[in-house]
C-alpha cells in the first residue's frame, strides 16, 4: 500500500510541478507551487521524517509562497 | 586562543550592532575595526604558537563539525583577516566624505563576510561548508547589490539567481556523498571516496565542479562576474576579488586534492582553467568600462591560479598561492585607487585616466597593473615563473603557450590604459588624496615590490603549506 | 550579456549533463542505494539517549550539529537585514488588502489557535515534531494573520528588533560559554541526566537554545513579511 | 499486486525516477521561463526533487520515526541526520528566496522590468 501511495503522490507532484512551469499566469502558478510543497509534505510524512514535513509545510510551501504572492502584488503578472 | 573566535565573534558584532548604535554613530565603525585587528592578532597568535590544531564544536568529530588550523588555512585566514581590516582602515577614512547609507549594515556585511570565508577555509565538514557558502554568497548578494540603483540590483539579482543554482548542485553532491558513504566529515570522505563505484565518483565530481564553478568563477559558469563587478560599487570589487573567489578556490581544489589524490580528472581541469584564463582576456582586450575591465583581468587571474593548482603538484601549489597574494593585493590597490577616481570624476569609462591629475595614484595603478602581468621586480612575476616553469616540467606546451598568448593579450589592454595615464594633457584640477588613503596604497604597493624582490621571505613558508595542502591534512 | 542568453548557450552542457545524470541514476537504481553501510546517523542514535532529547532530529539541529543552526541564524539574519535595506522606507509600493467581516472574524478566531499550536511546536520542540524553526515562523505567521485583517495594526520596529537582538546575541554567548566552560564552542555544559529523558526539563542547553532560535526565526520572519507588506499608512 | 509496490527496491526505483523528473521540470523552468518569480519558483522546484531524493532513498520501510525513548532499541529508528540537514536547507532556501524577491521589486520600481531577458543595463 505504502508504495502505491508513494506512487501515487509523485505522480501527482510531478504533473502539478509541470504545470506550474508552464502556467501563464503567474499567480495560478505559484498557487499550483503551494500544491508542490503540500504534495512533498505528504511524502516526507510517508518516508517517516515528520520534522521535514512540518518544515516544508510552514516554510518551503507556506511561507515561500507567501512571499511570492506578495512579490507578485508588487510586480505585477506581465513579464 | 580558540579559532572558532574567527566565526563567533564576526557573528556576535552582526547580532548585537543594534545594542551598539545605541554608543553613537560611530561606535559601530571602530568596534568592527577593532574586531579585525583583534581577530587579526589571533591569527598571528595561532601561528605563532600553535600552527596545526582541531578544535572541536558541540562534539568530536567525525559525528559533529571540528575546525582544522593548519599552515595552509592559517595563510588564508591571515589573508582575509588583513585585507578586510586594510578595508576597514581605508573606508574609516572614506566614510567622512562618501559613506554608505545605513552604515551599520554595511558593517555587518562585509564581517559577515568575512567569518564566511573564514569558516569556508577552516571547516571540516562538508555540509558546515554549504552553510558558510550560502552566508557568503548571500553577504555577497546584498553588498553587490547595496547601492540600489539598478545596475546594481541588477548585479544582485544576477549573482543571486547563479548562486542559488550553484548551491543546488552542491547540496546535491552533499546528498550523494552522504547516501554513498554516510558522513559528512571530510577526513572520512576522503578515506572511502576512492572505492566509490566510477560513475559515482564521476557524477559526484561534476556536481560539485559545477557548484563550486560558478563562485570559483570558471569558463562557462563566469558569464554573471563582469556585471556583478560593473554593478556594484569599487569598494566593494576590491573584498570580491582578494577574498570571496579566493575563499572558494581554496574549498574547492582542498575538496579535490582531498577526494581524489591522484588527480583523475588534472588534465581536463588544467586545460579549462587555460581555456578560462585566454577567453577572460580576449573578452577584457574590447572593454572600455573600467570596473568591468578589471573583472575580466580578475577572471583571468583567477584562471590561472585554477591551472596552476589543478597541477597537483608542490611546486605548482607554490606558484598559484604566490598569484594568490600578490593578485589579492594588487587588485586592493586597483580598486581602492578606482574608488577614489570615481568618487572625483563620477565615470568609470576608461577614457577617465585620460583626465587624471595625480600622480601618486598613477603611480599605484600602474605598479598594481604591471605586477598583474608578471614583469620581474614585481609580485606577480614570482608566481606565474613558478607555473610556467612546472608546467615545464610536465611539458605542458599547449599551455604554455596558451598562459603567455593571454598574457600578451592581458598587456595589450594594460598598456593602453597606461598610455592614457600618461601620455594625455588635458587633465583636470589636481585630485586630493588624503594621508590616510596614501599610506595604504603606498603599503599596498610597497608591499608588491617586496614580494617581488625578495620572494625568498616567503617561498618557504608556503612550500610547505604546499606541502600540507596537497598531502590533504582534514 | 544577458543572463538568459548566458543560461541558453548553457543548455547544451545542462543537457549533456542530464544524460550523465541519467546514465548514473541507472546506475544507483541497479547496484540499489547502499543500506548496509554504516552511517553517522546510526552513531548519533547511540549517543542520543545519554547527550540528547527524545526528537533526534532537535538533538542533531541543536546540538551535534549546532554550528550549522547558528550558520542558518546568520543566513536568516543577512537575508531579513537585506529585505529591510531594500524596501524600507518605501511608502510606494503597497499591497492594499481589502479587509471585510469574514476575514477579520476568521482571523480573531483563528489567532489564539495558531498561536498556541506555534508556542507548542516551539517549546515541545525537543520531544515531538518540530521545533524552533516551525514554530517561530507559525508565531510570525498567526501576527501576519492579524496585520492583513486590521489595517490600523503594526508590530513595532523596535520590539522585533529587541527580540532578535537579545536571541541573536544569547545564542552566541551560550556558545561563547561552552568555550569558557569546557574548551569546546556550543558544549551542553548544563549536563542532561538520563532520568530525565522525555521530561520537558531535559537536554540541558537544547530546549533553551530552540526557544531562542523559535524568537530569532519568528522575529526575522515578522520582519522580511512586514517590509513586503506595506501599507501606505506606515512611515 | 501490492506486495510488488512494497517492496524496498521498488520504492527505490520509485522514488529515484519521481526525484529525477521533478528536478529536469523544474531546470526545464529555469531555463524558459522569463518572469523573475517563475524562475525563482523553478528553482525551488530543483531543490524539492533533491530533499524527496535524499530522504526517500534513506529511508527504511520498517522504520519508525526518529522520536525515542531510553531503553529503544537505535537500529528500529530512520537516519536523523538527513532530516537536520533538509531542514537546514529549506530554511536557507527560503531566506535566499526572500532576498532575491525584494531585490526584484526594488529593480522593478526602477526600472519597471520583471522579465529577466531584458535584463541587460551593462550590455557593451
Amino acid at each position: 500500500m505504502i508504495g502505491l501511495i508513494i506512487l501515487g503522490t509523485f505522480i501527482t507532484v510531478i504533473i502539478i510541478a509541470f504545470s506550474a512551469v508552464i502556467e501563464k499566469r503567474v499567480s495560478h502558478s505559484i498557487i499550483l507551487f503551494m500544491g508542490v510543497g503540500l504534495g512533498s509534505v505528504v511524502l516526507f510524512f510517508v518516508f517517516k521524517a515528520p520534522d521535514v514535513a512540518l518544515t516544508e509545510a510552514v516554510i518551503g510551501s507556506g511561507i515561500s509562497s507567501l512571499i511570492f504572492l506578495m512579490a507578485l502584488k508588487h510586480l505585477g503578472e506581465k513579464a | 586562543m580558540s579559532s572558532v573566535l574567527f566565526v563567533a565573534l564576526p557573528l556576535l558584532f552582526g547580532f548585537s550592532t543594534p545594542i551598539l548604535g545605541y554608543f553613537g554613530k560611530n561606535a559601530v565603525a571602530y568596534v568592527s575595526t577593532l574586531m579585525q585587528l583583534f581577530l587579526l592578532y589571533l591569527g598571528f597568535d595561532l601561528l605563532l604558537n600553535e600552527g596545526f590544531s582541531i578544535e572541536l564544536i558541540s562534539i568530536a568529530p567525525p559525528l559533529g563539525i571540528s575546525f582544522v588550523v593548519t599552515k595552509v588555512s592559517l595563510l588564508f585566514v591571515l589573508l582575509f583577516t588583513s585585507v578586510m581590516t586594510l578595508f576597514s582602515l581605508y573606508y574609516l577614512s572614506y566614510r567622512s566624505e562618501k559613506p554608505y547609507r545605513d552604515e551599520s549594515k554595511f558593517f555587518i556585511l562585509i564581517n559577515m563576510l568575512l567569518a564566511a570565508s573564514i569558516g569556508l577555509v577552516l571547516s571540516s565538514d562538508i555540509f558546515n561548508i554549504y552553510v558558510f557558502f550560502e552566508i557568503a554568497g548571500i553577504s555577497a548578494y546584498i553588498l553587490s547589490a547595496y547601492e540600489k540603483s539598478s545596475s546594481a540590483l541588477e548585479a544582485g539579482i544576477k549573482y543571486l539567481i547563479t548562486g542559488a543554482v550553484a548551491s543546488i548542485f552542491l547540496i546535491f553532491a552533499i546528498v550523494l556523498i552522504y547516501i554513498y558513504i554516510g558522513s559528512l566529515n571530510l577526513g572520512i570522505i576522503a578515506q572511502h571516496f576512492e572505492l566509490l563505484p566510477f560513475q559515482i565518483k564521476l557524477l559526484i565530481s561534476i556536481l560539485l565542479l559545477i557548484g563550486f564553478g560558478f563562485k570559483v568563477e570558471i569558463f562557462p559558469l563566469n558569464f554573471w562576474v563582469s556585471d556583478v563587478y560593473q554593478g556594484s560599487s569599487t569598494l566593494v570589487n576590491a573584498l570580491f576579488s582578494a577574498i570571496v573567489v579566493k575563499a572558494y578556490l581554496f574549498v574547492f581544489f582542498h575538496l579535490l586534492y582531498l577526494f581524489l589524490p591522484h588527480g583523475e580528472f588534472s588534465l581536463f581541469l588544467i586545460y579549462l582553467g587555460a581555456f578560462s584564463m585566454l577567453a577572460a582576456e580576449v573578452a577584457g582586450l574590447r572593454q572600455s568600462h573600467l570596473k568591468r575591465l578589471f573583472a575580466y583581468s580578475s577572471l583571468g587571474q583567477v584562471a590561472l591560479v585554477f591551472t596552476a593548482f589543478a597541477l597537483q603538484n608542490t611546486q605548482a601549489i607554490q606558484a598559484a598561492l604566490f598569484i594568490v597574494l600578490a593578485h589579492s593585493v594588487a587588485k586592493m590597490g586597483i580598486f581602492f585607487a578606482l574608488a577614489l577616481i570615481e568618487k572625483e570624476h563620477e565615470s568609470m569609462e576608461s577614457e577617465t585616466l585620460k583626465s587624471l591629475n595625480s600622480p601618486f595614484l598613477r603611480v599605484i595603478l600602474l605598479i598594481s597593473m604591471l605586477s598583474l602581468l608578471g614583469i620581474p621586480l614585481f609580485a606577480g612575476f614570482v608566481g606565474k615563473l613558478l607555473v610556467l616553469k612546472s608546467l615545464a616540467l610536465e611539458g605542458m606546451l599547449p599551455i604554455i603557450m596558451m598562459i603567455i598568448l593571454a598574457s600578451l593579450i592581458e598587456a595589450v589592454y594594460y598598456f593602453k590604459l597606461a598610455g592614457y595615464m600618461f601620455t594625455s594633457d588635458k587633465r583636470r584640477d589636481v585630485l586630493k588624496v588624503t594621508w590616510a588613503h596614501k599610506t595604504i596604497l603606498a603599503f599596498l604597493s610597497l608591499l608588491l615590490l617586496i614580494i617581488g624582490m625578495a620572494p625568498f621571505l616567503l617561498s618557504e613558508y608556503l612550500f610547505e603549506a604546499s606541502k600540507l595542502m596537497l598531502g590533504g591534512v582534514s | 550579456m544577458s543572463i538568459k542568453r548566458s543560461l541558453s548557450t548553457l543548455t547544451l552542457s545542462g543537457f549533456t549533463l542530464s544524460a550523465l545524470l541519467i546514465l548514473s541514476f541507472i546506475n544507483i537504481l541497479l547496484q540499489n542505494v547502499a543500506t548496509n553501510i554504516e552511517r553517522a546517523g546510526d552513531g548519533l542514535l547511540k549517543l542520543n539517549s545519554s547527550e540528547g532529547v527524545a526528537n533526534v532530529v532537535t538533538t542533531v539541529v541543536v546540538y551535534f550539529r549546532g554550528f550549522d543552526t547558528l550558520g542558518e541564524i546568520a543566513v536568516l539574519f543577512i537575508a531579513s537585514l537585506g529585505v529591510g535595506l531594500m524596501l524600507e522606507r518605501n511608502t510606494e509600493c503597497t499591497i492594499k488588502v481589502q479587509s471585510n467581516f469574514m476575514l477579520q472574524s476568521a482571523s480573531k478566531l483563528l489567532f489564539p489557535i495558531i498561536i498556541i499550536f506555534g508556542l507548542y511546536v516551539m517549546i515541545y520542540g525537543h520531544l515531538s515534531p518540530g521545533g524552533g524553526f516551525q514554530g517561530g515562523v507559525l508565531v510570525a505567521s498567526a501576527v501576519l494573520l492579524l496585520l492583513i485583517s486590521n489595517k490600523d495594526l503594526e508590530v513595532p520596529h523596535a520590539v522585533i528588533s529587541a527580540l532578535e537582538t537579545l536571541a541573536g546575541v544569547s545564542y552566541v554567548l551560550i556558545g561563547l560559554m561552552g568555550l569558557l566552560l569546557s574548551d569546546v564552542f556550543l558544549f551542553n555544559f548544563l549536563s542532561p541526566n538520563i532520568a530525565d529523558f522525555g521530561l520537558l526539563l531535559s537536554g540541558g542547553i537544547i530546549p533553551i537554545v530552540y526557544i531562542i532560535v523559535g524568537i530569532k526565526v519568528g522575529s526575522e520572519m515578522g520582519f522580511i513579511v512586514q517590509n513586503l507588506l506595506k501599507r501606505s499608512d506606515d512611515v | 499486486m501490492f506486495e510488488f509496490f512494497n517492496s524496498p527496491e521498488v520504492i527505490n526505483i520509485i522514488v529515484i525516477i519521481g526525484s529525477m523528473l521533478l528536478f529536469f521540470v523544474g531546470l526545464f523552468g529555469l531555463l524558459t521561463q522569463k518572469h523573475i518569480i517563475k524562475i525563482f519558483m523553478s528553482i525551488a522546484i530543483m531543490e524539492t526533487a533533491v530533499y524527496l531524493f535524499f530522504i526517500g532513498s534513506l529511508f527504511k520501510l520498517d522504520a519508525i520515526a526518529p522520536i525515542m525513548k531510553v531503553a529503544d532499541d537505535t537500529s528500529k529508528f530512520n537516519d536523523p541526520i538527513p532530516h537536520a540537514m533538509i531542514l537546514t536547507a529549506i530554511v536557507i532556501a527560503m531566506a535566499v528566496f526572500a532576498l532575491g524577491v525584494s531585490f526584484a521589486i526594488e529593480y522593478y520600481k526602477l526600472s519597471g522590468k520583471t522579465n529577466i531577458d531584458t535584463m541587460n543595463e551593462m550590455r557593451h
